[in-house]
């Protein structure tokens, strides 16, 4: 990798206030591989796993090896690709859109390489089967502590991000007072500061049970408990991943498409409305558990039923900016200019996809948090569909838009095509719809999770084989499509174009720029108070009931 | 055009009315909030168990208490009475000073005891004498424990282990187990004999068959598997002592395996199998 | 028409409402599911020491499977534990109201019944309580769905829904599945 | 796929009066389209869940 790229500022805009270099390049294209790098190797263990379950017969298929496999996949997508690239992401958000050096650049390659040593520590204990737990948490079934200690040194990487993100915002305010804090600044570090919020449940369950568990410190541990406190950040962990996609919606689609973001005040709310309602609603990952009670279930069902709030604001607001692109790019009608938008660009298709898959995903979420109706679809493939839907459909469709629009900045080369970039991304949504649509079908018929097999000579089990073949091969289409992604990237790196003097990161304006804006829309103060509030009603007692009247404990199971 | 760029329509100007604009919007804000949760609240406390008590026959106050959670059951539904009495078929209970006993590990008291008693047949280092007697090495504490309190209640019945076991206080027991477990530790090499057999055994032992419901036997009977803490390991255990249990377990003559789970595992397996499976875990040194 | 900033926003709070109506439908579906059918996520805040399970007056060994209470309700026990079910098979009729109590000695399970709304995790420490009506007959998988070790996946056992007249518990109130699986 | 230079497309966003005038223009037109395009979506997820709800769960029978 050679000269450093030169950025200039976006028209009307102060000056950029460095030298026009990228500093955190490095820092950016390390954070992106090692994310990319765990995502292969999951996409690749995903193929084999339905392998596994399909009547066909698959190789090294022992169910040791297969939960071994789970455990693997699980940790690379949830924890690795994912936090490795919102960290990236926001290293290059923080600069760009700031146009200010990031405060604390060595502490950020400390973090890094704390996480490398902590995913390192969780993949040898993984290989060793010594952690074949899933990427859950869930005692009394405990795996060894290198397991637990490397993704806790995974968690307190990210905290050093989230700390570095909201002290780059603070310094950018003190230094521009009265001025709004950019929209994607402003979303970066909402994502921070619920990360925090978020992490506090599983910090301390993994502290305080699990971790003394797998040490052999404990023998018993209170598994009503532990499960409540990884419900904490169970769901809003979905939405630290999904955040990048939303900024990109917000920030970078409206711009693509050729126009302008159509409410810059509605995206703030949004970003708002996940902090405060995807903390107080992680029961709903419980409704099927006896630990919890029919009103506390309901509390939480009504307050998720609130968070679909910001998501359905989103597509309409997202839809109103394409509407303003394509209608700027001469289409007319209602509908017309949908076929105006520039579907070659890959931020455009991929936000068109991603809507797509979250009308699936979301549907289903809407269907799985609805109180009693998730007994219908609890622990069977109808949810891995669903989250599949979400977290491959929404999340990392983005992700690779994201990487399409940071890789020229960073390298300092433009793709020669954009065609093997859009083809990646309709291999993902072709393979993701073929993958997960048959889960939906048998879910509905009690195909259920977290096996190693079927016994296909059940009839009812029987039944459902072809259906299991139809998603593997959607699931080799997907891998087909990861490959194809690295293959797009690394073409860049190698790539023998010239580079370009100048290149600009095309954050999207708003229609109405935003001018003064009051404390709430431009910082994040009221809206701890208001989780704290919210996170006390909602988890208060369900918490304090295992301390009130302290259930019976479970006796450790450990697998080493 | 007059409206681009529109700065000055968003709230500004001086800092005594931005004030107002803040105070404002976190009046809504909080507002908003409340309102959620006093809805949520007031339809999952009240409204539902008030909604769902005549189902149930119970009073308001019932039907409230168990939607919080202050009492257990379904607001919707009677709740069926717990205690209906049998015998169960084992005595050992997991409680905290056993468990502390057995983690304990090797006491002077255990070595004494088990020189005294056990090594006899069993070995000083738990290796029996003959194949007919288990070995004790490589086994953890729990699994010695369990088969020692059971040989004492009468759980489980071999005319000499029982006449053991009732000689000695359940603390010796633990002693005594805790002492194999941990005297037996060198003996790990036990776990790394050859394994040889057909090849629809091999299978039983590693991956069980789904199809008759046989869960895999290395999915509990070896160490730190995660599987139930008083499973004794299997590598290295003598062929004629895990056959003739193993048809003990199917004929019924044992049963002191918590739940039935080895009688009924052991009569879904074909005699055949039983002898096969004896063979392939003992293995060759 | 959308020019202005408060246009946009407005148009912006119209579809607010629009998101508001379909909450309330979902939330008053589910009400309704709630208080005209009783449907409410299993929630059975009752303690059942997992150390000492099978010593427990109710979930010993001798204890399991269908039976009629003495109070005229068809109550089935069973055990979740690695890596079975006991008992592995289950005899209940349909159109009449059943309880399934479970409890673990172990770890985590869960189970679900195929083709049911029957569902629930079967948490160490408590009893995990299911009431419903099965609306047909039929030999129904019950396995488990929960990651519970490496036998998993032979964690399988059925449940046999008889119509009410085949249903026929002994003197003691109990039925069982025979030898049929 | 003419479109090397993205995603440096600093034509989209000239800032100048022309530009102006299209963007104010294309409001003018909306935003009935996205109002169009949010109802059908959400319509068809309401009549999903409620398929769901009434076809499904329901005749599934009780539970709790």
């Amino acid at each position: 990798m050679a000269t450093l790229a030169e950025t200039i500022p976006v028209p009307r805009s102060e000056p950029a206030i460095s030298a026009g270099k990228l500093q955190v390049r490095r820092l950016v294209v390390a954070h992106v591989w090692v994310a990319i790098a765990a995502f292969a190797v999951a996409c690749l263990l995903g193929v084999w796993q339905m392998w596994a379950r399909s009547p066909l017969e698959a190789p090294a298929h022992t169910a040791a090896n297969y939960f071994r496999s789970v455990t693997m996949h699980g940790v690379s997508m949830a924890y690795v690709l994912t936090t490795f690239f919102i960290m990236g992401f926001g290293y290059f958000t923080a600069e760009t859109a700031l146009k200010r050096p990031v405060p604390g650049l060595w502490l950020a390659w400390g973090a890094f390489w704390l996480g490398i040593a902590g995913v390192l520590m969780a993949a040898l204990a993984i290989i060793s089967g010594n952690a074949s737990v899933l990427f859950t948490f869930y005692p009394p079934l405990t795996a060894t502590v290198w397991f637990y200690v490397g993704l806790v040194l995974v968690v307190v990487a990210s905290w050093v991000w989230c700390l570095i993100m909201i002290f780059a915002m603070q310094a950018w305010k003190s230094a521009n007072p009265g001025q709004a804090v950019p929209l994607v600044m402003f979303a970066t570090v909402a994502n921070a500061v619920m990360w925090l919020w978020t992490t506090v449940g599983v910090a301390t369950e993994l502290l305080f049970q699990v971790i003394p568990a797998a040490l052999g410190l404990n023998g018993m541990v209170d598994v009503g408990l532990s499960r409540t406190l990884f419900s904490w950040t169970l769901h809003a962990i979905v939405y630290f991943w999904l955040f990048p996609s939303y900024i990109a919606f917000y920030t970078m689609f409206p711009r693509a498409a050729g126009g302008r973001l159509y409410s810059d005040t509605m995206g703030r709310l949004a970003f708002i409305l996940f902090i405060i309602y995807s903390l107080p609603v992680g029961l709903h990952h419980l409704l099927m558990d006896p630990e919890h009670s029919n009103g506390f279930k309901y509390l939480q069902t009504f307050l998720t039923a609130l968070v679909s709030v910001p998501t359905l604001l989103t597509i309409f607001t997202i839809t109103a900016s394409a509407e303003v692109a394509g209608r700027m790019r001469g289409g007319t009608g209602t509908f017309g200019w949908i076929k105006t938008l520039p579907w070659g660009r890959p931020m455009v298709l991929a936000t068109g996809l991603a809507f797509l898959m979250l009308f699936w995903g979301g549907g289903g979420g809407l269907i799985n948090m609805s109180y009693g109706m998730n007994a219908m679809v609890h622990n069977t493939s109808w949810v891995t569909a669903h989250f599949h839907l979400i977290f491959g459909g929404t999340v990392v469709i983005m992700y690779f838009a994201i990487a399409y629009v940071m890789w020229p900045t960073l390298t300092g080369r433009s793709f020669p095509s954009m065609r093997p970039l859009n083809v990646q991304l309709w291999l993902w949504f072709i393979g993701m719809m073929v993958m997960t649509l048959p889960w939906h079908w048998t879910g509905l018929q009690g195909q259920w999770r977290r096996i190693a097999a079927f016994d296909y000579s059940n009839p009812l089990i029987a039944s459902w084989g072809p259906w299991v073949i139809v998603s593997l091969i959607g699931g080799i289409i997907l891998a087909v499509s990861a490959l194809l992604f690295v293959w797009n990237l690394v073409t860049l790196h190698r790539s023998s174009s010239p580079r370009f003097a100048v290149v600009e990161v095309p954050y999207a304006e708003a229609v109405h720029p935003p001018g003064r804006l009051p404390a709430s829309l431009n910082g994040f103060g009221l809206w701890n108070v208001i989780v704290a509030v919210l996170m006390l009603l909602a988890y208060g007692y369900p918490i304090a009931q295992f301390f009130i009247d302290p259930p019976p404990q479970a006796v450790v199971h450990r697998l080493h | 055009m007059a409206e681009h760029p529109p700065s000055d329509q968003t709230p500004a100007g001086a800092p005594a009315e931005q004030a107002a604009v803040d105070r404002h919007w976190r009046r809504l804000a909080l507002a908003a909030v409340g309102v959620a949760v006093a809805v949520g609240g007031l339809l999952g406390f009240v409204i539902i168990p008030a909604g769902q008590r005549e189902h149930s026959h119970l009073s308001m106050d019932a039907a409230m208490r168990r939607a919080a959670g202050l009492e257990a059951g379904s607001p919707a539904h009677p709740q069926p009475p717990a205690a209906i009495n049998s015998l169960p078929v084992s005595q050992v209970s997991w409680d905290p000073a056993i468990m502390q006993r057995l983690a304990a590990g090797n006491t002077a008291r255990g070595a004494e005891l088990a020189g005294q008693v056990c090594a006899a047949c069993h070995g000083e280092t738990g290796l029996s004498v003959t194949s007919a007697i288990p070995s004790l090495a490589g086994q953890t504490s729990y699994a010695i424990y369990k088969q020692l309190h059971d040989f004492r209640t009468g759980a489980r019945v071999q005319p000499d282990m029982t006449a053991v076991a009732q000689s000695l206080a359940v603390g010796d027991l633990a002693s005594i187990a805790a002492y194999y477990a941990a005297a037996s530790q060198q003996y790990a090499a036990l776990g790394m004999r050859d394994l040889s057999g057909e090849t629809e055994i091999v299978r039983v032992a590693w991956e069980g068959d789904t199809r008759r419901r046989i869960p895999a036997c290395m999915s509990c009977h070896t160490n730190g598997v995660g599987g139930p803490i008083e499973t004794p390991a299997l590598l290295g255990q003598n062929r004629e002592y895990m056959a003739a249990q193993l048809n003990a377990y199917a004929s019924g003559a044992r049963k002191n395996d918590v739940y039935g789970r080895m009688r009924d595992i052991s009569r879904r397996l074909t005699p055949h199998e039983r002898e096969q499976l004896a063979r392939y875990f003992q293995g060759t040194l | 028409m959308a020019i202005n900033e408060q246009a946009i926003l407005n148009s912006e709070l119209r579809w607010a409402a629009v998101v508001g109506g379909i909450i309330a439908v979902i939330v008053s579906a589910v009400l309704y599911a709630a208080i005209a059918m009783h449907v409410n996520p299993p929630s059975n805040r009752e303690y059942v020491d997992p150390k000492t399970l099978h010593l427990s007056a109710e979930f010993t060994e001798a204890n399991l499977g269908t039976r009629i209470d003495p109070d005229g309700r068809v109550v089935a026990r069973l055990i979740a534990t690695q890596f079975e079910f006991v008992p592995n098979c289950i005899v209940l009729p349909t159109n009449r109201e059943v309880t399934l109590r479970f409890a673990t000695p172990d770890v985590i399970h869960g189970i679900l019944v195929t083709g049911t709304n029957v569902n629930t995790m079967v948490v160490p420490g408590y009893v995990a309580q299911v009431h419903t009506q099965f609306t047909k007959t039929g030999d129904l998988l019950m396995p488990c769905h929960e990651y519970c070790g490496l036998g998993h996946t032979q964690m399988i056992a059925t449940v046999k829904v008889v119509p009410p007249e085949q249903f026929r518990p002994d003197a003691e109130g109990r039925a069982a599945c025979g030898d049929a699986r | 796929m003419s479109d090397p230079a993205y995603p440096v497309t600093r034509h989209d966003y000239a800032g100048d009066a022309e530009e102006l005038e299209r963007l104010e223009a294309a409001l003018e037109g909306g935003p009935k389209g996205a109002v169009a395009v949010s109802l059908i979506a959400v319509a068809l997820l309401m009549i999903g869940w409620l398929g769901m709800y009434f076809l499904v769960f329901l005749p599934r029978g009780t539970v709790g």
